[in-house]
């Protein structure tokens, strides 16, 4: 019944090169994505979430960055031994990206029309004219009212919310089958942000694209995503179904995590209370050897934490965790 | 309405500039010690007292100073900039007759340097710490670094006079008849190391610039789109970036040009080109004030023109300014 | 100059401007940038050979009375304007005036014509209210050109404005056929010259040029056809040059001589013994040999070399520095502590063009002068008004500069010394130079017509200024033509080469 | 890019950063940089000890004129014999001074006007910068060539001609920095504390503005120098201060018979403003935080 | 308790005007404020929420006066903040204070923490330099730092450091008010935690009074006792914390709650609540200035402006339709 996986990446390690030494920003990071699903990757800022996303659209800036091992297999093929003509085939084609800042993600002195309508004519040779009608329609998909006029509209006439959908249009218009989002509405307003993830979520629907969604709030995870993986100082510490990792997380960290964000309450009460706070800070790659990552801050910190990488725990069918303490505790 | 009246603005405010440049040089020039009437007899070898009355009042100069001004700027409305001392020309014919020359040797100079200059600097910028960027920045600055004149001076020693390739002096061939295209030929020949010498120092100033700007642009978030859509490298360099990158470069240029037709002056006189540099050069010595003046206000609306040319150029790649 | 078959038409000749002339009319300006076209468009009565003789030009022969007063010209006949309108008497009288009265040099020249008469077409009779021996002279080119009435006539307006000044009408041996101002002008051959058969050149070009250097190059290429050096630098360049010759002359019509000006009224300065300590200390030998390379003279005075009336029977201030220390000693500024004992400011003229009699002086004389104690502080006057302006204020106290003689000393050398003269004017006496003596001397040689006793009172007149120094002349310039090896046939007047007569050896330009 | 505010640090290094020693460093990796520095380092050194080591008064005639390159005048003498090492061993001292000098008053005009403008805003603002943009649209080096040929030409004249034609560059700079450094919000915190502007202007602001301000004002010495040594070639410059510029306008006349007189100066000057401005590339890499990051 | 509140804003109105496009236009008006009444007792916190743009930012800082305001007073203790003068005003200003959202650029990038923490004191002269000195040892323990931290640039801290280098410095004069401009946005969600016990922890130690401004409901859910939504510069409902959530009332607050994402997988919102975007402050919408995105919207609504209405005990809206 298991269907082969669309995208998987295996044993990913992402390393930059600085003044200050080589820093690992990807240890040896393992995932998969079913076709139609929507992966939630969550963790603080700073894990790697997005380079892991870059990798996977082979943008990392190199020098200084570099992907020192590891596979990633679309469709069973491994996208890091293509060379760049073929990769830029698949950019934009097969997998898509949307970034985190809309207000700067779009080129600011080439009309949205335009910027859209490349991506179709990069990849379906098609004709200025029918590039153009795409174009509209796309627009029209995500929501934006008499396209016929935007498309002649800059970046900078649009709004946040505008942008954002230019930019989903714009990954969408060529009908991937994977759409990275790494945090799209971080930068948006709590009613706008709610708009884009309607969107996303219909359109997921419309087309069956498996959607990659990155974030660093557990909530916008709840409410979107199939599957979570949480990352954290460049590794995964847990993977499972949403359900099974906000109500039942099992690596400290996720633990602390979901414990640490404060939910809306149907009823506040009178009282305020404290949150609970995962002390410490999230710690220099540079620095990271081959212990746990996160031993630093974890409360039930043991001494082979220190010392060496953490195993893979099996909790539930789908729901796996990396931690010493997990697996004294079997 | 909307796109004019910033443009009516813009102008207005820049012949509020003119005027205001007008009293200053004219006040100024009429200021300094003598009086150019007597430069005009100097020049003849001396003249009688009577002589010199006379053409006091011939130009004006016998009045006060505000009267002069009022009277130099209600003629100048009309275009009549005055007639020369030393040339005794109407100035404004003098001017239009060395224009073309400088023009033509600015503009060349002009675009060379932002030719190479943004070429060297998009280059650069794509290998920011290579060997060659290093290379870059001392032959660009190389140019700047060197007094224009010496420069010209050592291109005319090496290419005139040891290596006689190109003609030492002037626009072209003086009485030279031969075919259009000759003739352009001619000129071409003339025109090649003053405008290599004026560009040489402007083409630091474009690559640094293009450099800086490309290396930010390349940085920028739009541009890991572009990429991410699969554009070539090609296409991503110079279609999505260069266009955002050329616009310091074009707020640059605009402010540059004016220094450019001033640093004209110098190239000019190390080579005889008869352009306004040499008039100006020439107006300055021997206290021309009609054409000095002209030459002054021809320059300042040069300046102005090519801010307004700027902008203009700006809003076309910008489209973020309406 | 070599070469038998006769003289070959055709050809162009292109000659270096320097300075480029606002416009051909010789009658209302001087200078020798308009000189030389001037001498080409227009003719004169008479030209004046190197020998300081007067020979037919307009004028096919003349008759001076015994009493001087009375002077009568018998014109070609026959001889037209460019227009094609005959050139007769009246053109003749009309120029003189216009000249009187317009020429800065007017009334010096002219000043002592009574009227002009006009007995035939051909014959023109000039009345004297006195004698003028510098008569003969003021009447060649460029000093007086002959302009054709009916073009620069009051009818047409004032002269100053007459658009013929640039498109001048001429009888001369070439006419203009174009003028780009600041840049060239283009004479071409006037086919009915008075000379038959001349001028063999198809066209004569003026070219600006901005520095010598380039000309330099421009010549050495044939770009242009001669170049005048007053840069004794230049020279061995020129002589360097394979497809050039080399003619030195001084122009003896011009008659250049360079001096240091002295302001009388100043402190030090007053003191004669000062001027000649500075006189003194100045190795004059050292700058004609080594910084001229020995290609300018030594002037004694402020007549000319060339000129009849020059003396060289005048104290001439051999380099002795023991002499200058002394005078100065005895006048009583002793050296301070830094070896100093005053300071003095030197002002130069800003000729470009001829830097090395000027501004290089004023350069050599700061180091040469701190030897004797003086500190000199240059005033680099940056315009030629800034000069003209210090002067003319009497507000230096040295400056260089120099006199054009003007063929005779009435007419460039009185204006230097005359008490009558203390102007705020440049180019008078500006010196404030008061000495009754020369006064009287001056004002007998103007009106001595015996050529013996004129220049026995001119030879005293030198003696004196030599001792007095108001004014130390320094150097003559002696001009050196490079001219294209395949030209033939150079003539010479006192104002310099005569291209009338010269042919290119293959009638054309190589 | 990743956010640099969010760059995790270790909290176990507790190296106090100095400032100076990381913009040292960077500064020393550039190759390009530290050659301008060796050069300035020689030019200060001849500016100071040079005339000390080598005495010869250049305004002295010491040999015959135009003497070539050789034993008994290195670089040869000019036209009057003048020695052509010990101008250009004295003219260093000169031609720096008035670069400096220059550069002192160009800052001062400049700065000033770009505060005042760029802190206060508004019609201070909008009147300054018209006068900014008067000067500005002057061709410099024409209206300098004015200013010196009215007046008779002297050090005082043309330092302040250059500063006058210059100035508009440091005042546009230092506004747009003030501009922007006004806007951040540690500016708006200080002055939540209470601060007086002249603190906010002198000891907020303008430290943080400085970066680039140094390296204007070092390319600007090299502006003054280029600019003094074309004055003097137009035969404008102070015939009584003997600098390289005054070597090359009074010897470019005598450039075929004596390339060495023209050569030499200019090549000292070349030297000097190439120096200055490889230093102020390198300050400009050096200084930028973002470069220093990697 | 004391019942005489530390703030009380009444009618503030902050209106920004823009330079005018040509000269005979009328300047643009940014309404950023415009007309917000509110007061806060010692010891409590007063939490503004609301979108980009509505005015958060431009209530804090005219409440401060950093931003001039229009009309309208804040007065502090009883003294209006808004009459006083330069000099006084800036005695007064240990009495307020601010945390901004952006602790990285709040901090001078060329002081150290310890200078930064100190410059209140040294401003407002508080102290000599030993007890600053002091002070700033004692303020870095307080929140969290360690003393030896103290030589360290900003850039060497973590965000949350900075965040408490920033609330060190705002407590540094010992203030009774604190104005807290999204203090944790631009945090983790780990360290928002930290920061927030740490305000609140402060708060109870130092009976703080805060204003706090945040766009993230639950934040504001969990650290504020009052709380006002702001719409478009105005206040459009104002209540305590537990009768918001309760008892909402304005169709913007609604939307506005049911937008927050919930773990909660069985109230899962069923799409967006909101459409369209916040109309321009330069011209707000006619009547109640929610009524373009407003599904209730009725005829009153496009005309009349709603006033703040006391519905329910404490518990303020502006709504006709409430
Ligand atoms: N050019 C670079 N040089 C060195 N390190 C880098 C570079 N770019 C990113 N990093 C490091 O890589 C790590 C991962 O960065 P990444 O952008 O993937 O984080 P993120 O999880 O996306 O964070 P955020 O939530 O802030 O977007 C970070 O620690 C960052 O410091
Ligand atoms: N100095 C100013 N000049 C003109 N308009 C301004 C100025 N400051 C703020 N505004 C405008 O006033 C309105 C309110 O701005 P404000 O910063 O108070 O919003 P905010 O609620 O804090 O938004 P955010 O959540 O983005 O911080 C905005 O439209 C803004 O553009
Ligand atoms: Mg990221
Ligand atoms: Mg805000």
């Amino acid at each position: 019944m298991r269907q082969e996986p669309l995208l998987q990446v295996k044993g990913l390690c992402v390393e930059f090169a600085t003044r200050k030494g080589n820093v690992q920003v990807l240890n040896h990071l393992d995932l998969h994505l079913d076709p139609g699903e929507a992966l939630g990757i969550v963790g603080e800022s700073g894990c790697g979430k997005s380079m892991m996303a870059l990798s996977i659209m082979r943008l990392i800036p190199a020098p200084p960055g570099n992907i020192s091992a590891g596979q990633i297999l679309l469709n069973n093929s491994d996208l890091l031994q293509l060379n760049e003509k073929q990769m830029q085939d698949v950019r934009g084609n097969e997998i898509s990206m949307i970034f985190q800042e809309p207000m700067t993600s779009l080129n600011p002195v080439f009309s949205i029309g335009m910027q859209v309508s490349e991506n179709i004519r990069r990849h379906q040779s098609a004709t200025r004219a029918v590039a153009r009608e795409k174009t509209i329609q796309m627009l029209k998909a995500v929501g934006i009212p008499v396209p016929e006029l935007r498309i002649k509209q800059y970046p900078h006439e649009l709004s946040g919310g505008m942008r954002q959908r230019v930019m989903i249009a714009m990954a969408l218009s060529c009908q991937p089958s994977v759409l990275i989002a790494d945090e799209p509405t971080t930068a948006l307003d709590v009613t706008i942000q709610a708009q884009i993830f309607d969107l996303l979520k219909q359109i997921q629907q419309d087309m069956n694209t498996s959607i990659i969604l990155i974030t660093h709030d557990m909530s916008v995870i709840a409410e979107f995503a199939d599957r979570v993986a949480v990352m954290y100082a460049g590794s995964k510490v847990e993977e499972g179904l949403v359900r099974d990792i906000i109500d039942n997380p099992h690596h400290p960290y996720t633990q602390g995590l979901i414990r640490c964000v404060p939910f809306l309450k149907k009823d506040p009460g009178t009282e305020r209370e404290e949150l609970n706070e995962i002390p410490g800070v999230v710690p220099d790659m540079r620095l990271i050897g081959s212990e746990c990552s996160f031993a630093p801050r974890c409360r039930y910190v043991m001494d082979h934490c220190h010392e060496k990488k953490p195993p893979e725990v099996q909790i539930g069918k789908k729901h796996h965790a990396f931690c010493w303490y997990l697996e004294e505790g079997k | 309405m909307k796109t004019i009246l910033p443009l009516l603005k813009r102008i207005a405010y820049s012949l509020m500039l003119l005027l205001a440049v007008i009293v200053l040089n004219f006040v100024l020039v009429h200021l300094a010690p003598g009086d150019a009437v007597t430069a005009m007899v100097g020049d003849m070898g001396g003249a009688t007292p009577e002589l010199i009355a006379e053409l006091r009042v011939e130009y004006g100069l016998d009045q006060n100073l505000p009267t002069q001004l009022f009277k130099y700027i209600a003629k100048m409305v009309r275009g009549d900039l005055g007639i020369s001392f030393t040339h005794n020309l109407p100035v404004i014919d003098l001017i239009l007759e060395h224009l073309p020359a400088t023009i033509l040797l600015v503009m060349t100079a002009f675009f060379m340097a932002i030719l190479i200059g943004t070429v060297l600097g998009i280059i650069a910028a794509q290998r920011p710490n290579s060997l060659f960027n290093h290379l870059i920045t001392v032959i660009s600055l190389s140019g700047y670094a060197a007094p224009v004149f010496w420069t010209g001076l050592m291109l005319l020693i090496s290419f005139s006079y040891y290596f006689p390739i190109f003609p030492s002096f002037g626009m072209e061939t003086v009485g030279f008849r031969g075919t259009f295209l000759e003739k352009t030929f001619d000129v071409l020949k003339h025109l090649v190391l003053p405008a290599v010498t004026l560009a040489s120092i402007y083409v630091a100033v474009y690559s640094r610039l293009a450099r800086a700007s490309m290396l930010d642009v390349l940085g920028s978030d739009y541009i890991r789109t572009a990429r991410s859509k699969g554009l070539s490298e090609k296409v991503v360099v110079y279609k999505h970036a260069l266009k955002n990158a050329l616009l310091p470069v074009v707020t640059m240029a605009g402010l540059q040009f004016a220094q450019l037709i001033a640093g004209a002056v110098v190239v000019e006189t190390v080579f005889s080109w008869p352009g306004i540099g040499q008039l100006a050069f020439n107006s300055i010595l021997r206290r021309d004030q009609p054409l000095l003046l002209g030459i002054l206000f021809l320059s300042t609306i040069m300046v102005v023109v090519t801010n307004l040319i700027t902008d203009f150029t700006y809003r076309i790649l910008d489209p973020r300014i309406k | 100059t070599p070469g038998f078959a006769g003289p070959k038409r055709g050809g162009d000749y292109i000659i270096p401007v320097v300075q480029f002339p606002p416009h051909f009319n010789a009658a209302i300006k001087s200078g020798s940038e308009l000189a030389t076209p001037a001498s080409r468009i227009f003719v004169a009565l008479v030209q004046i050979n190197e020998n300081w003789e007067p020979e037919p030009y307009l004028a096919k022969s003349w008759e001076i009375s015994p009493d001087g007063l009375t002077y009568t010209f018998h014109l070609l006949e026959g001889t037209t304007f460019h227009d094609g309108k005959p050139v007769t008497s009246k053109d003749v009288a009309f120029s003189l005036e216009t000249t009187k009265k317009n020429h800065p040099f007017g009334p010096y020249m002219f000043g002592a014509v009574d009227r002009v008469e006009t007995p035939d077409k051909y014959t023109a009779v000039i009345k004297l209210k006195q004698p003028h021996p510098a008569l003969m002279i003021a009447l060649s080119m460029p000093l007086m050109p002959i302009l054709p009435e009916h073009v620069y006539g009051e009818a047409q307006g004032p002269i100053r404005k007459n658009p013929a000044n640039i498109m001048a009408i001429g009888s001369g041996a070439f006419k203009v056929a174009e003028y780009n101002a600041g840049k060239s002008y283009i004479l071409e051959r006037f086919d009915n010259f008075l000379r038959p058969g001349q001028p063999y050149f198809d066209r004569f070009i003026g070219k600006k040029i901005g520095s010598p250097s380039s000309a330099l190059i421009a010549v050495s290429r044939g770009e242009i056809h001669h170049l005048v050096v007053g840069d004794p630098r230049m020279l061995a360049k020129l002589k360097k040059e394979k497809n050039l010759f080399v003619i030195s002359r001084s122009t003896s019509g011009v008659g250049s001589v360079n001096y240091i000006e002295f302001n009388l009224r100043k402190e030090y300065i007053k003191d004669k013994r000062v001027r000649q300590a500075i006189a003194y200390a100045l190795d004059l030998d050292f700058v004609i040999q080594k910084l001229h390379q020995g290609m300018t003279h030594r002037s004694t005075g402020p007549i000319h070399s060339s000129s009849p009336f020059y003396s060289d029977q005048v104290n001439q201030y051999e380099y002795n520095l023991e002499k200058a220390n002394q005078l100065l000693d005895e006048a009583g500024y002793k050296r301070g502590a830094d070896g100093m004992r005053f300071s003095l400011d030197l002002t130069y003229m800003p000729v470009p063009v001829i830097e090395h009699e000027h501004k290089m002086i004023a350069e050599y004389m700061k180091p040469q002068l701190k030897k004797i104690g003086i500190n000199i502080i240059l005033k680099a006057p940056a315009d030629f008004m800034n000069w003209y302006s210090t002067l003319a204020k009497w507000e230096h106290d040295m400056s260089t500069s120099n006199i054009f003689m003007w063929g005779d000393p009435v007419i460039g050398v009185h204006r230097l010394f005359m008490s009558t003269n203390i102007k705020h004017r440049v180019w008078t006496n500006t010196a404030g130079y008061a000495n009754k003596e020369v006064d009287k001397l001056l004002n007998a040689a103007a009106v001595e017509r015996d050529i013996e006793k004129r220049k026995a009172l001119y030879a005293e007149f030198q003696k004196i200024i030599a001792e007095d120094l108001p004014l130390y002349f320094t150097i003559e310039d002696v001009f050196h033509y490079g001219f294209n090896k395949e030209l033939m046939n150079i003539g010479w007047e006192i104002w310099g080469p005569g291209y009338e007569s010269m042919y290119w050896k293959n009638g054309q330009a190589p | 890019m990743s956010n640099t505010t969010n760059v995790t640090s270790m909290e176990v290094e507790y190296r106090p950063d100095r400032p100076l020693v990381e913009i040292w460093r960077m500064f020393f990796a550039n190759k390009a940089a530290v050659f301008g520095l060796v050069l300035w380092t020689l030019i200060i050194f001849t500016a100071f000890l040079g005339p000390v080591i080598y005495s010869t008064d250049p305004f002295d005639l010491v040999g015959a004129p135009m003497e070539p390159p050789g034993e008994e005048f290195l670089l040869g003498t000019d036209y009057l014999g003048r020695d052509i090492l010990a101008g250009i061993i004295h003219g260093a001292s000169v031609t720096l001074a008035i670069g400096f000098s220059a550069t002192i008053f160009t800052v001062i005009i400049g700065v000033t006007i770009g505060v005042l403008a760029g802190y206060y805003g508004g019609w201070v603002d909008t009147v300054l910068m018209r006068v900014t943009e008067f000067f500005q649209v002057l061709p410099a080096l024409l209206f300098a060539m004015v200013l010196v040929s009215l007046f008779t030409a002297s050090l005082y004249l043309i330092v302040l001609a250059i500063a006058v034609v210059t100035w508009t560059g440091i005042a546009r700079l230092t506004r747009a920095e003030f501009m922007k450094i006004k806007e951040r919000e540690f500016v708006l915190a200080e002055r939540a504390m209470g601060a007086r502007n002249t603190r906010i202007i002198w000891k907020v602001i303008l430290p943080n503005a400085l970066p680039p301000l140094i390296v204007t004002m070092a390319l600007g010495v090299g502006v003054a120098i280029l600019f003094e040594a074309a004055l003097s070639f137009l035969g404008l410059g102070d015939p009584n201060a003997y600098s390289w510029g005054y070597m090359i306008g009074s010897s470019r006349e005598y450039i075929w018979d004596s390339w060495w007189a023209v050569t030499f100066p200019g090549f000292a000057i070349f030297l000097t403003v190439l120096g200055i401005s490889l230093i102020g590339d390198g300050l400009n890499d050096a200084l930028n935080p973002k470069l220093r990051e990697l | 308790m004391n019942s005489q509140p530390v703030l009380k804003v009444e009618n503030l109105r902050t209106h920004f005007k823009l330079s005018k496009p040509h000269p005979f236009a009328e300047a643009p008006i940014v309404y950023a404020l415009d007309g917000v009444s509110f007061e806060i007792k010692r010891g409590k916190t007063f939490g503004l929420v609301g979108e980009s743009g509505c005015g958060k930012s431009t209530t804090a800082l005219s409440v401060l006066r950093l931003v001039e305001p229009t009309s309208g007073s804040v007065k502090l203790k009883g003294t209006d903040i808004c009459q006083l003068t330069r000099k006084e005003l800036r005695h007064s200003r240990r009495f307020m204070q601010i945390i901004f959202q952006d602790p990285y650029s709040s901090m001078n990038p060329r002081t150290t923490a310890g200078e930064i923490i100190r410059s209140p004191l040294k401003i407002l002269k508080i102290g000599t330099p030993q007890e600053q000195n002091d002070r700033v040892e004692e303020l870095i323990k307080l929140v969290g730092l360690r003393p030896e931290q103290r030589n360290l640039y900003p850039h060497q801290f973590s965000g949350g450091q900075r965040q408490r280098i920033c609330v060190a410095r705002a407590l540094a004069p010992n203030p009774d008010f604190i104005v807290c401009d999204e203090p944790v946005s631009a945090l983790d969600v780990a360290i928002q935690a930290q920061i927030l016990n740490l305000l609140m922890r402060l708060q109870r130690e130092f009976s703080l009074t805060y204003l706090f401004i945040s766009h993230d409901m639950a934040v504001i859910q969990h650290v504020c006792d009052h709380i006002a939504v702001m719409y478009l510069g105005k206040i459009v409902e104002k209540t305590n914390r537990r009768s918001l959530f309760l008892n909402v009332k304005h169709p913007y607050t609604k939307a506005l709650l049911s937008a927050v994402p919930t773990t909660d997988i069985k109230t899962k919102r069923s799409s967006a609540p909101l459409k369209g975007d916040v109309p321009s402050p330069m011209n707000p919408p006619s009547g109640c200035r929610f009524h373009t995105r407003c599904h209730l919207a009725e005829a009153c609504c496009f005309e009349e402006d709603p006033r703040l209405r006391e519905i329910l005990p404490d518990h303020w809206v502006a709504c006709h339709l409430a």
